[in-house]
């Protein structure tokens, strides 16, 4: 069964060119065509899963291209990362082509839109499968142009074309360094191929400048794609895409081919401690900073992107800090319910019409469905137990504990951070007294189509979490580990630091919005300078805007001054000297000289009415030129040779 | 066995035939003949030297190879170049095709 | 006298032949198909020096697409020949030895190409007789390509593509307005605000 | 497949014979080579003509049953010696030129459409001995000799000067051309599976696995109709058109030259099914209680009555759609089979 691994992204493959074939039928009958293609792949997936588990793996590799004496290949390999990636990856994107056939159905550019998933399974589902870092960077490239186009789907809003713009562009910031990563590392070692490199770095045969700058570089494409401090400001703005995708792209898929990365190139990572500090620090850094950016949000889907960016932040701390399954685990568990978080926001939205969550409010009385998956994501993300979140954070907030006490704070008060934005969103969405009348009075239920897949992933969003549960074995990590397979001991501040934090942030926020107990009022005018810090986004945004955009105008500017002030009144100066002599020489001049220079512009013109003759617009004169030139020096050639 | 001089010679008469064409012909259509008739000529030195300097590693036979797919998007080009004009102006003289000139 | 220097002689006046016809005609229509004759001497002559992948691509290319595409190009346009008065190139040149770009300096550049290549190639030692070719000269040709010039035939690719592309916006008529620049209106505009 | 063997062991006993006989007359060998390749080309050009003249009679029987209607009947049983006389009356007809026309295109133009009707049949393999030449780049030379006729159909009717063949002229050149294209890409998927361009070699490498119309169905599907449309056959027969452009390029035709015109469009006809025969379905090779030259004959008159089927079911299709098949059908279809044979050969 993991023979058959490379059937899977051709499946996707073949349903983007069936469906993006021009055709003059505007049938919606294509929406089957792309989720037939990924249901298949979904069950192939799960047979390679299986296959795997039962210590199966597969490997195949063909020369693509040979320069000079090296080989390029294209190639695939499974292994237990690999095969659970695959399952997730082809899951959440059929949940999510079921989805938006209720969400998307009447959309203009239907066909489009199911082309454009078909294209986007495939180049994540071989970014998952490539076994070497060069194939794998056409599908990054692929996973990222698909993105764009996604995001920019209703393109007829400008904002929306500059959202998707911004992404791409900033990603590709990344990407061009992570690039000359894999350049440097290519030229250190003479190959591409993970297993190779992997035994080169671990083996030393890198020096370590290089190995660490190439593995910085190469996080640098994961900070990037995965939206990390400081790239990570084209995520929130991504949110411009249909509600699906961002569930797709921007919670499950795509920000996580970053974490992927890492993971995949872990070898490379882990023999270079300067890179790990780095990766440890940024994922830190990340996670607090955008959860508190998250708490202040009013917008649902800004809350989740936030929300994702900060848990991506969790996924990089681990792995920084050597807890390659825990990061990993915790990239499959957030996949799942963060799907679901999504999928339930674009219910909620599809139902009111609005993005603002201070327009909702007691939606659970008309949308149970929603409401509860809801309640079960938001739970897992606070890491509530025993639900998903609460095993995977837990795995990481070890991991810290032992490694880096510091780093192990921050996430400890991030969770409680990320306990209190997703339960004040629960509850001015779900709960509480409607805040405008007429849109309640709307709403209704979202159809089956919608329910069913948020109902499927809130089941797994609950009980996917047990696969790393330690008090089970810990199956998850049996499959995904780095080196040995090994077990932290569970302390006791860890697991009143994890529960004090969801607790308390629960309880804030419930103490704020559901009792009314603290004035939302007062904390604002209270905080107001943090306040308005959070709600600016740090003005990250706009230091990008001045630094890159205004700066340039700006020094223009400067420099425009200096030109008229400082040179110019040198030149004018001197200029007023020069005009003084002038005068007096001019008289000279223009006796004497001018006889002279007039001569010479004469004889030049009447030369020149006879040279342009020669430019005539006629080729073949220009033809028999070359063709008698040469003539005349192969005559040369021959007489005098 | 043909000599090679034979057919580097054969080469240069088709490639004087094709000058020829090129610097006297008026009708754009008809320089574009003569400059196929000198890339033939070209491409039968290439094959002329690779059969006889390396006959196990005919590189030459490669280099005609892209020549004819080059000429095939020249013709193309230039064809559709020439039907423009004669489209927009009902003739195709070489000498009247001169905006750019000075 | 062997066959192929038989072959090599027959195939030679044929190419000279029409490739003198193909700028001495007097119809533009006439030339368009000796150059089609000259083509196929050409490819001749290759299969003579070994060259079996060359003249079928020969064939192919210039006698199946370039000489069709100027025989179509000529129908369609209905190019009359100029008026390029009097038959064959000897009446011309006759007449226009007075002028000097289409008079005799052509035709002594083009002569004294010839004859000074002639007596090059008489005087160089190039080899007479051919090493025996080994192996079939297919295969090395396509293993050739596809390793050592893949680079090369990349390009070669990107610029057919290039061409094709060129040549179709070229001749595409102006006064028409791009196709399909308009989707089916949908409900679209109550679903675009607020997401 | 025992005598034929024989057969074939005692011409090759002849032909070296023959060969020491003439040397020792003191002529030299390559006039005996250029005198035999005359004399396979007679051979072949015999076994053509034959074909052509029953090929001929069967279309009308055919088209005869598909209407319900018997066919020609008189002149021998079931009227099988019809095309016989048809072919002595045109050969004795008056030959006329058309003042207006280009004489000497118009008078080339038959020729250019025979002489590679006729060469194409160098490659085509009857049995495992009875080839003309087997060239190793058999398949390009296929599509290269192919593509002369197309020059042929443009030379006939740009010389004619009448409007009617102009227009099949162009109608040709651009069906032509679009078909040369899924045709070649069919070529290409056939000559990756089987590993050599050589058709002979085609044939053994389908003995070694299967009939390639099983491995490549994509590829027939895309080959049967490019080349039905290559040889202008129903339902693509635009550049003839009775019913539109008169006769299409041939209108200014008659007599001789006619003939020769309707000889090449059966002799390709004959053709393509050999080849769809010998690419698809095995060539020459089955079980031995037949020699192989009449399986070879069995399935291309197989084809050839699939074609004739065709024909004469569907109704001649517009140019608009014939040029959307083509470009936005088969193309694309040829590509995609092309990607499918290369991931195929990879793995196998």
């Amino acid at each position: 069964m993991a023979g058959l691994a490379w059937l899977i992204p051709l499946l996707p493959l073949a349903s983007w060119l069936y469906i993006g074939l021009p055709s003059h039928r505007a049938s919606t009958r294509y929406d089957r065509v792309g989720i037939g293609a990924v249901g298949i792949a979904f069950l192939l997936s799960l047979g390679v899963l299986w296959d795997v588990i039962r210590g199966g793996s597969a490997a195949a590799s063909f020369t693509w291209a040979v320069h000079g004496s090296t080989a390029i290949t294209i190639g695939y390999q499974v292994d237990g990362l690999t095969a659970v990636m695959l399952v997730v990856v082809t899951l959440v994107s059929l949940m999510v082509q079921v989805y938006s056939l209720g969400y998307m159905h009447g959309d203009r550019r239907y066909k489009r839109y199911y082309a454009v998933l078909s294209l986007f399974t495939f180049a994540m589902l071989g970014l998952v499968l490539a076994d070497n870092l060069l194939l794998l960077y056409i599908f990054w490239e692929l996973v990222g142009l698909s993105s764009y186009l996604l995001i920019g789907h209703w393109f007829e809003d400008p904002a929306n074309v500059r959202a998707a713009n911004k992404a791409f562009l900033t990603t590709r910031a990344g990407d061009v360094a992570m690039f000359i990563g894999i350049m440097i590392l290519f030229s250190q070692t003479g190959t591409f191929a993970f297993g190779e490199l992997g035994e080169l770095a671990q083996a030393g045969a890198i020096s370590a400048q290089a190995l660490a700058l190439g593995a910085i570089l190469l996080f640098a494409g994961a900070v990037g794609k995965s939206a990390q401090f400081p790239l990570h400001v084209w995520l929130p703005d991504a949110m411009a895409g249909p509600t699906p995708v961002s569930a797709l792209i921007h919670a499950a898929t795509m920000v996580a081919a970053g974490v992927y990365l890492v993971g995949r190139a872990y070898p490379v990572f882990a023999a270079s401690p300067e890179a790990m500090q780095v990766v440890a620090w940024i994922g830190g850094i990340t996670a607090i900073f955008a959860a508190t950016m998250a708490l202040v949000q009013a917008d649902i889907k800004k809350v989740l992107a936030y929300s994702t960016v900060s848990q991506l932040g969790y996924m990089m701390l681990g792995l920084g800090l050597g807890g390659y399954t825990a990061g990993l685990f915790h990239l499959i568990t957030h996949a799942f319910f963060k799907a679901l978080l999504f999928l339930g926001s674009g219910s909620v939205i599809h139902a009111t019409g609005t993005q603002d969550m201070h327009q909702m409010g007691g939606l659970i009385r008309k949308m149970p469905i929603t409401g509860w998956t809801w309640i079960i994501g938001s739970a897992a993300l606070a890491g509530i137990p025993p639900l998903a979140g609460f095993w995977s954070k837990d795995e990481i907030l070890l991991t810290a504990y032992y490694a880096n006490p510091t780093l192990f704070w921050i996430g400890v008060v991030a969770a409680a951070m990320t306990a209190f934005y997703i339960t004040r969103a629960t509850w001015l969405t779900f709960f509480g007294a409607p805040r405008d009348a007429e849109r309640y009075a709307q709403v209704q239920e979202s159809p089956r189509v919608m329910t069913v897949p948020l109902v499927i992933l809130a089941v797994l969003a609950a009980t996917v979490g047990f696969l790393g549960a330690p008090p089970l074995g810990a199956p998850f990590a049996q499959l995904v580990h780095f080196g040995e397979v090994h077990h932290l001991e569970m302390t006791s501040v860890v697991t009143w630091g994890v529960t004090a934090a969801w607790v308390l942030g629960v309880l804030v926020a419930l103490a704020i919005y559901a009792g009314g107990w603290i004035s939302r009022q007062r904390i604002i005018s209270g905080l107001r300078p943090v306040y308005t810090l959070l709600k600016n986004r740090y003005y990250i945004d706009d230091a990008y805007d001045y630094l890159f955009v205004k700066g340039s105008i700006g020094l223009a500017y400067v420099v425009g001054w200096l030109d008229r002030v400082v040179v110019d009144g040198i030149v004018n100066g001197v200029a007023a000297i020069t005009r003084w002599f002038a005068d007096a020489t001019g008289l000279f001049d223009r006796e004497v000289v001018d006889g002279a220079v007039n001569g010479v512009a004469d004889g030049v013109s009447v030369g020149s009415q006879a040279f342009r003759r020669l430019q005539s617009g006629l080729v073949q004169s220009y033809i028999l030129a070359m063709a008698v030139t040469v003539v005349l020096g192969l005559a040369i050639f021959v007489i005098g040779g | 066995m043909v000599p090679l001089p034979y057919v580097l010679g054969l080469a240069a008469l088709l490639f004087s035939l094709g000058l020829y064409g090129v610097l006297t012909q008026r009708n754009a259509v008809r320089i574009l003949m003569a400059i196929e008739l000198m890339l033939n000529s070209v491409n039968l030195n290439l094959v002329g030297f690779a059969r006889y300097l390396e006959p196990d590693r005919p590189g030459g036979q490669l280099f005609a190879i892209f020549v004819m797919t080059v000429a095939a998007a020249e013709v193309a080009v230039a064809l559709a170049i020439i039907l423009v004009i004669a489209h927009r102006r009902d003739d195709v003289d070489i000498d009247k095709i001169n905006l750019l000139k000075w | 006298m062997s066959l192929d220097l038989i072959s090599f002689i027959v195939l030679g006046i044929i190419t000279l032949v029409s490739g003198y016809l193909v700028v001495a005609s007097a119809n533009l229509m006439h030339a368009a198909l000796f150059l089609g004759l000259s083509f196929v001497g050409v490819a001749g002559i290759y299969l003579v020096l070994g060259a079996e992948f060359l003249a079928a691509a020969q064939i192919l290319i210039y006698v199946g697409a370039i000489t069709t595409l100027i025989v179509f190009g000529i129908m369609v346009s209905n190019l009359q020949d100029l008026k390029a008065g009097g038959r064959g190139v000897w009446a011309r040149v006759v007449r226009n030895l007075a002028s000097f770009r289409r008079g005799l300096v052509p035709l002594v550049a083009a002569a004294g190409f010839a004859i000074l290549m002639l007596v090059i190639y008489r005087q160089s030692l190039w080899p007479a007789e051919a090493p025996p070719a080994s192996g079939s000269n297919l295969a090395t040709v396509g293993r050739l390509l596809f390793t050592e010039y893949v680079v090369p035939f990349e390009i070669a690719s990107v610029i057919l593509l290039a061409a094709v592309l060129g040549a179709v916006a070229l001749s595409r008529r102006d006064d028409q307005p791009p196709a399909g620049s308009t989707g089916q209106a949908a409900p679209a505009a109550e679903r675009k605000e607020g997401r | 497949m025992q005598l034929e063997q024989s057969l074939v062991q005692w011409v090759g006993n002849l032909y070296a014979a023959g060969l020491s006989w003439w040397t020792s007359l003191g002529i030299p060998e390559w006039v005996w080579v250029a005198l035999m390749a005359v004399l396979k080309g007679v051979a072949v050009l015999t076994f053509l003509l034959l074909n052509v003249l029953f090929l001929i009679w069967l279309e009308r029987k055919v088209a005869g049953r598909i209407q319900r209607r018997p066919g020609p009947m008189h002149h021998g049983p079931q009227g099988i010696f019809q095309t016989l006389f048809d072919a002595l009356k045109l050969v004795i007809k008056e030959d006329i030129i058309p003042s207006q026309a280009d004489k000497w295109v118009f008078i080339t133009a038959p020729l250019v459409m025979i002489a590679p009707a006729l060469m194409i049949w160098v490659v085509m393999p009857f049995g495992p001995d009875l080839i003309a030449r087997d060239l190793n780049v058999g398949l390009l030379y296929v599509s290269a000799v192919s593509s002369f006729s197309i020059l042929a159909l443009i030379m006939a009717g740009w010389s004619s000067n009448n409007k009617w063949s102009t227009l099949g002229a162009m109608r040709s050149a651009a069906q032509m051309i679009s078909y040369e294209i899924p045709l070649g890409l069919a070529l290409v998927a056939v000559g990756m599976l089987a590993g050599t361009l050589s058709l002979k070699g085609i044939v053994e490498a389908q003995q070694e696995r299967t009939w390639f119309l099983l491995l490549q169905p994509l590829g027939f599907l895309v080959f049967i109709v490019a080349a039905t449309a290559e040889i202008n056959r129903a339902p693509f027969n635009l550049p003839e058109a009775e019913s539109e452009l008169v006769a299409g390029f041939n209108t200014e035709y008659s007599g001789f030259r006619w003939g020769v015109f309707f000889v090449a469009e059966y002799a390709n006809l004959l053709f393509m099914a050999g080849m769809a025969a010998t690419l698809f379905l095995g060539g020459w090779s089955g079980p031995a209680f037949l020699p192989p030259f009449l399986w070879w004959l069995l399935k291309t008159y197989l084809f050839v009555f699939l074609i004739m089927w065709v024909g004469w079911t569907l109704p001649r299709i517009r140019v608009d759609q014939l040029m959307e098949l083509g470009w936005k059908f088969l193309i694309p279809v040829g590509l995609a089979n092309i990607a499918l044979t290369g991931v195929f050969v990879i793995l196998t």
